[in-house]
């Protein structure tokens, strides 16, 4: 145990060790099988005709989730942003210092992962993958780029960049309210139009999402490249 | 007993330990790491749990929740990483029982 | 388009545009998208309340599915209050911190991103107060949490930044606690929907247990004695239009969820003694946090402790729910009235502490002598937001303390009435005591000799909302028996 | 029927956890945490959850490893300035 002082405490203890045994006591008293909402989600998905049901259910069953957790994202990168200590600092060089394992991974890494963000988003719809996956894959890519001075973002709170951060969300608002017009209520996708919308959002997500899991990291990352506190 | 309940037995302790690490340990970025590891505690629990299936094939709900929590929690774990980063530079202070010597604040 | 069908909608998405409209808008443009979506969000908030006044409460199909499998957003009386509170108070605080704000330097609150961030919390509030599936509650409290606790960084103190630290550690505890809760709760029952669990629960140990975790995590983020530690540093500390709003509305969105679980969700007794628990920690709550009141010094930290006591008289509708329709209806009347009172006294009262502390430069209670002469509509309006706190009659806060006496003292369960009436006591020792300081004839030196109208009026308009709220009250209790609660006891035919 | 390799992975996930979390030197706790992030998405495979596996390698491995190693490194670029005695002894580390 590490600090004497500070690890082994009490109350910790106590807390830990009763979450373990109330809920050990109702995970023990469960029955051995149930489906939950398995069946009714895999009967709607066949419905909807996107067959990997977890995409389904995502996008179009509880796409109202998924809405609020694009702005989870975007939320947490404005928040980040304001923690920014010195605002200029986000123009400054952040990288550059990659050496040359790193470079020639990168050099190889970087292109496979957006290709493979392409495909995960587009195989999405029928076998694992979609706009999360593939999103978090190019956010990955694009710090592996950054971090090894390949991209160089003038990532200066300019117009074009708050640009890149929100136009995932204002398309999936402006999406969600579209069947509005047509009486349906929010999300509630036109049956003709529904598998090409469900895959227009999920490219604007992947690239949306990309774009925050990306900044989120460009945004504290370059706190620390800012130089001296003022 | 069967496969569904060992990792659902591993979710009920890992976020056990992570509670226990929340609370404990000192530093904040130790902190941060501490509520990561509740959170794949509780993600293991919905995961193992939809494992339940008697006709096969996991419940694609708890996969769609977690899918959902991983981006919640990567969005709160950045958030507490960048309020750390800023806290020590303003105070030199990474953890909570040390009381900043000066607060100026309105 | 029928706007009123989709009113429950529109109160998540037209925020949520605004939010994200006011970040590409940038720091100049910023404040006029705020007040534009604020005054837009009234008027739904207010169409929706008159909407469930006319026709009873409605259901909303996000995505057309419909619970189980999609999700379901519910617009009853209860919702509709607090969606109407929130649309008020966001008003208020939107115009009042277009002058708190200076636009004009770079580095100032979180480099201009106060709006946007502001707007997020609105939203996560209304889609909070509006949703009926467990685990959007989980995405909506994330939403709420991660805004507010930027909000109270926004200045970058230290210790504010200690404050944010603190409050984000409380937050995670609680959303994690709440998943694993949720995680129980389906694996239970296969349900995610409220309604659909409101029929369907029967008595089992996974279940409880799922729920029982829900509800801890939910006072937590309510701040109920003794989770609320970390509640008077964070609401103390932040920029005062922000502790305006998080004293104000963000402890009323994870409260409501506690309401729905409990009095809709659970049959009576589903988690036995929980009730009765929560009425215990309500009283403490009253207790406790008026005398921590009463020994703080600063302004804010006085005031952050009275809300720490306030929160309680919200749990005492639990206990006294078990009491039969006619208690019930009494009770759940009591506390709307008493959030509704609370929501906009206690946002004039930070927002007038913030106020009086831009014109003195400190905030030291003892050295604010003579604020009546050179600053009276603002003294003004702090004195009558401390009455409507008091319970002094003719207020809202009486009203709602009058009702909640009357369904103790009809419950037989007479102590519920003794803890409300020390309450008020208490209430009144600790807002004297300020007032005592800010009512003195004293000459007085001004940091700032000359407020702008907006933070010397607007806390007095929010003060004496709270104080005309008396005579809404036929108006809440209509919206209250609109409300699913009591409709699904039988109250409301 | 329960696997051994279920039991072995389940195990070494809650071995890198708690070695993460009772490491005092930051550095090797968040490195731990990456690792036990791969491992997570070995766990979601056998759990017949490819696409959580995917956000997890990419997300929680990934993107939170790479935060978190930055906020180690800030914290240990600015240790200097400031007089010891307000550092806890968690943040030296090596």
């Amino acid at each position: 145990m590490g600090d004497p002082r500070h690890f082994p405490a009490l109350l910790p203890l106590l807390a830990s060790g009763g979450v373990l045994a109330f809920v050990g006591r109702a995970v023990l008293a469960l029955p051995p099988t149930a489906s939950g909402l398995a069946v009714e989600m895999r009967d709607g998905a066949k419905a909807s005709g996107i067959k990997n049901v977890v995409t389904a259910v995502l996008l179009d069953f509880r796409g109202y989730d998924t809405l609020l957790e694009i702005a989870v994202l975007m939320l947490a990168t404005v928040a980040v942003l304001s923690l920014r200590e010195d605002p200029a600092a986000l123009s400054r060089r952040i990288a550059g210092r990659a050496g040359p394992v790193l470079g020639a991974l990168t050099r190889t890494l970087a292109p496979l992962m957006i290709l493979v963000a392409g495909h995960l988003v587009w195989v999405g719809s029928s076998e694992p993958g979609g706009a999360f996956q593939g999103g978090a894959v190019l956010g990955a890519a694009g710090i592996l780029l950054v971090l090894s001075g390949y991209a160089q973002p003038a990532w200066a709170g300019q117009r074009i960049v708050r640009w890149v951060l929100t136009v995932g969300l204002l398309a999936f608002i402006g999406v969600a309210l579209y069947p509005m017009f047509g009486g349906g209520s929010l999300l509630q996708y036109p049956a003709e139009s529904r598998k090409g919308l469900i895959l227009f959002i999920e490219i604007l997500l992947t690239l949306s999402i990309g774009a925050s899991i990306l900044s989120l990291f460009l945004a504290s990352a370059s706190a620390t490249a800012g130089g001296e506190r003022p | 007993m069967s496969t569904y309940l060992v990792y659902t037995a591993g979710g009920v302790l890992l976020y056990a330990l992570g509670t226990y690490g929340l609370l404990a340990r000192r530093h904040l970025i130790h902190k941060v790491i501490s509520a990561n590891f509740m959170g794949s505690g509780v993600f293991l629990i919905l995961i193992g749990l939809g494992n339940r299936s008697p006709e096969g094939g996991p419940d694609p709900v708890p996969q769609a929740m977690v899918l959902t929590g991983i981006v919640v929690t990567v969005a709160l774990t950045a958030l507490g990483l960048a309020i750390v980063k800023r806290y020590y530079t303003a105070t030199g202070i990474d953890n909570l029982d040390d009381e900043p010597s000066a607060g100026g604040d309105r | 388009m029928n706007v009123l069908a989709q009113l429950p909608g529109l109160l998540v998405a037209v925020p949520l545009a605004g939010a994200a409209i006011s970040f590409v808008a940038g720091r100049r443009r910023a404040p006029h998208v705020a007040i534009t979506t604020a005054f837009v969000v009234l008027g739904l908030a207010v169409a929706l309340a008159v909407h469930v006044l006319d026709g009873g409460p409605f259901r909303y199909h996000v995505g057309g599915w419909g619970a189980p499998l999609g999700i379901d957003l519910v617009a009853d009386g209860a919702a509709a209050l607090f969606l109407v509170l929130t649309a008020i108070v966001g008003l208020v605080v939107t115009l009042y911190a277009t002058a708190y704000f200076r636009t004009d330097d770079e580095t100032a609150y979180g480099h201009g991103l106060f709006w946007t961030l502001w707007l997020f919390m609105w939203t996560s509030l209304n889609a909070l107060f509006l949703t009926g599936d467990v685990f959007n509650v989980y995405v909506c409290l994330e939403l709420v949490g991660i805004s507010a606790v930027t909000l109270v960084t926004i200045g970058g103190g230290a210790e504010a930044l200690r404050a944010g630290a603190r409050y984000l550690f409380a937050s995670m505890l609680g959303a994690m606690t709440y998943l694993l809760g949720v995680a129980l709760l389906y694996a239970a029952t296969g349900q995610l929907d409220m309604d659909v669990l409101r029929t369907t629960l029967v008595a089992d140990t996974t279940a409880a247990t799922g729920l029982a975790l829900m509800i801890a995590a939910l006072v937590l983020k309510t701040a109920l004695v003794p989770a609320h530690f970390w509640l008077p540093a964070a609401h103390g500390s932040a920029p005062s239009p922000v502790s305006a709003v998080l004293s104000s509305l963000v402890v009323k969105g994870s409260y409501f969820v506690i309401l729905r679980l409990m009095l809709d969700v659970m049959p009576a007794g589903y988690l036995p003694g929980v009730d009765i628990f929560l009425g215990v920690l309500g009283s403490a709550a009253i207790v406790w946090g008026s005398v921590q009141a009463l020994l703080q010094t600063r302004i804010k930290q006085l005031v952050a402790y009275s809300t720490v006591a306030q929160i309680g008289y919200l749990f005492l509708v639990f206990p006294l729910a078990r009491h039969g329709a006619d208690v019930l209806t009494l009770a759940l009347t009591g506390v709307l009235v008493h959030a509704l009172s609370h929501g906009l006294a206690k946002a004039g009262l930070f927002l007038g502490a913030g106020s009086l502390m831009t014109r003195f430069g400190h905030d030291r209670i003892a050295d604010m002598g003579g604020a009546v002469r050179s600053t009276p509509a603002l003294t003004f309006g702090v004195a009558l937001a401390g009455v409507t706190m008091m319970g002094l009659p003719p207020s809202g806060g009486f009203g709602a303390k009058w009702l909640l006496v009357s369904a103790a003292l009809a419950s037989g369960e007479w102590w519920w009435a003794v803890v409300l009436v020390t309450g008020g006591l208490l209430a009144a020792a600790y807002m004297f005591r300020l007032l005592s300081v800010l009512l003195t004839d004293a000459p007085t030196e001004l940091h700032a000799s000359k407020g702008d109208v907006r933070t010397e009026w607007l806390p007095l308009a929010l003060a004496l909302g709270a104080v005309l709220l008396v005579l809404a009250i036929p108006l809440v209790s209509n919206l209250a028996a609109a409300s699913n609660v009591l409709i699904h006891a039988g109250v409301t035919p | 029927m329960i696997g051994v390799f279920d039991i072995l992975l389940v195990g070494t996930l809650l071995w890198i956890a708690f070695g993460s979390l009772n490491e005092n030197k930051l550095f090797k706790s968040v490195v731990m945490f990456i690792i036990f992030g791969l491992f997570m998405a070995i766990a979601w495979i056998r759990l017949g959850s490819p696409d959580v596996a995917l956000a997890e390698a990419a997300i929680g491995a990934g993107a939170t490893g790479a935060l978190m190693l930055d906020a180690v490194g800030h914290l240990r670029s600015r240790a200097t300035p400031y007089p010891t005695g307000h550092e806890s002894r968690e943040s030296d580390d090596g």
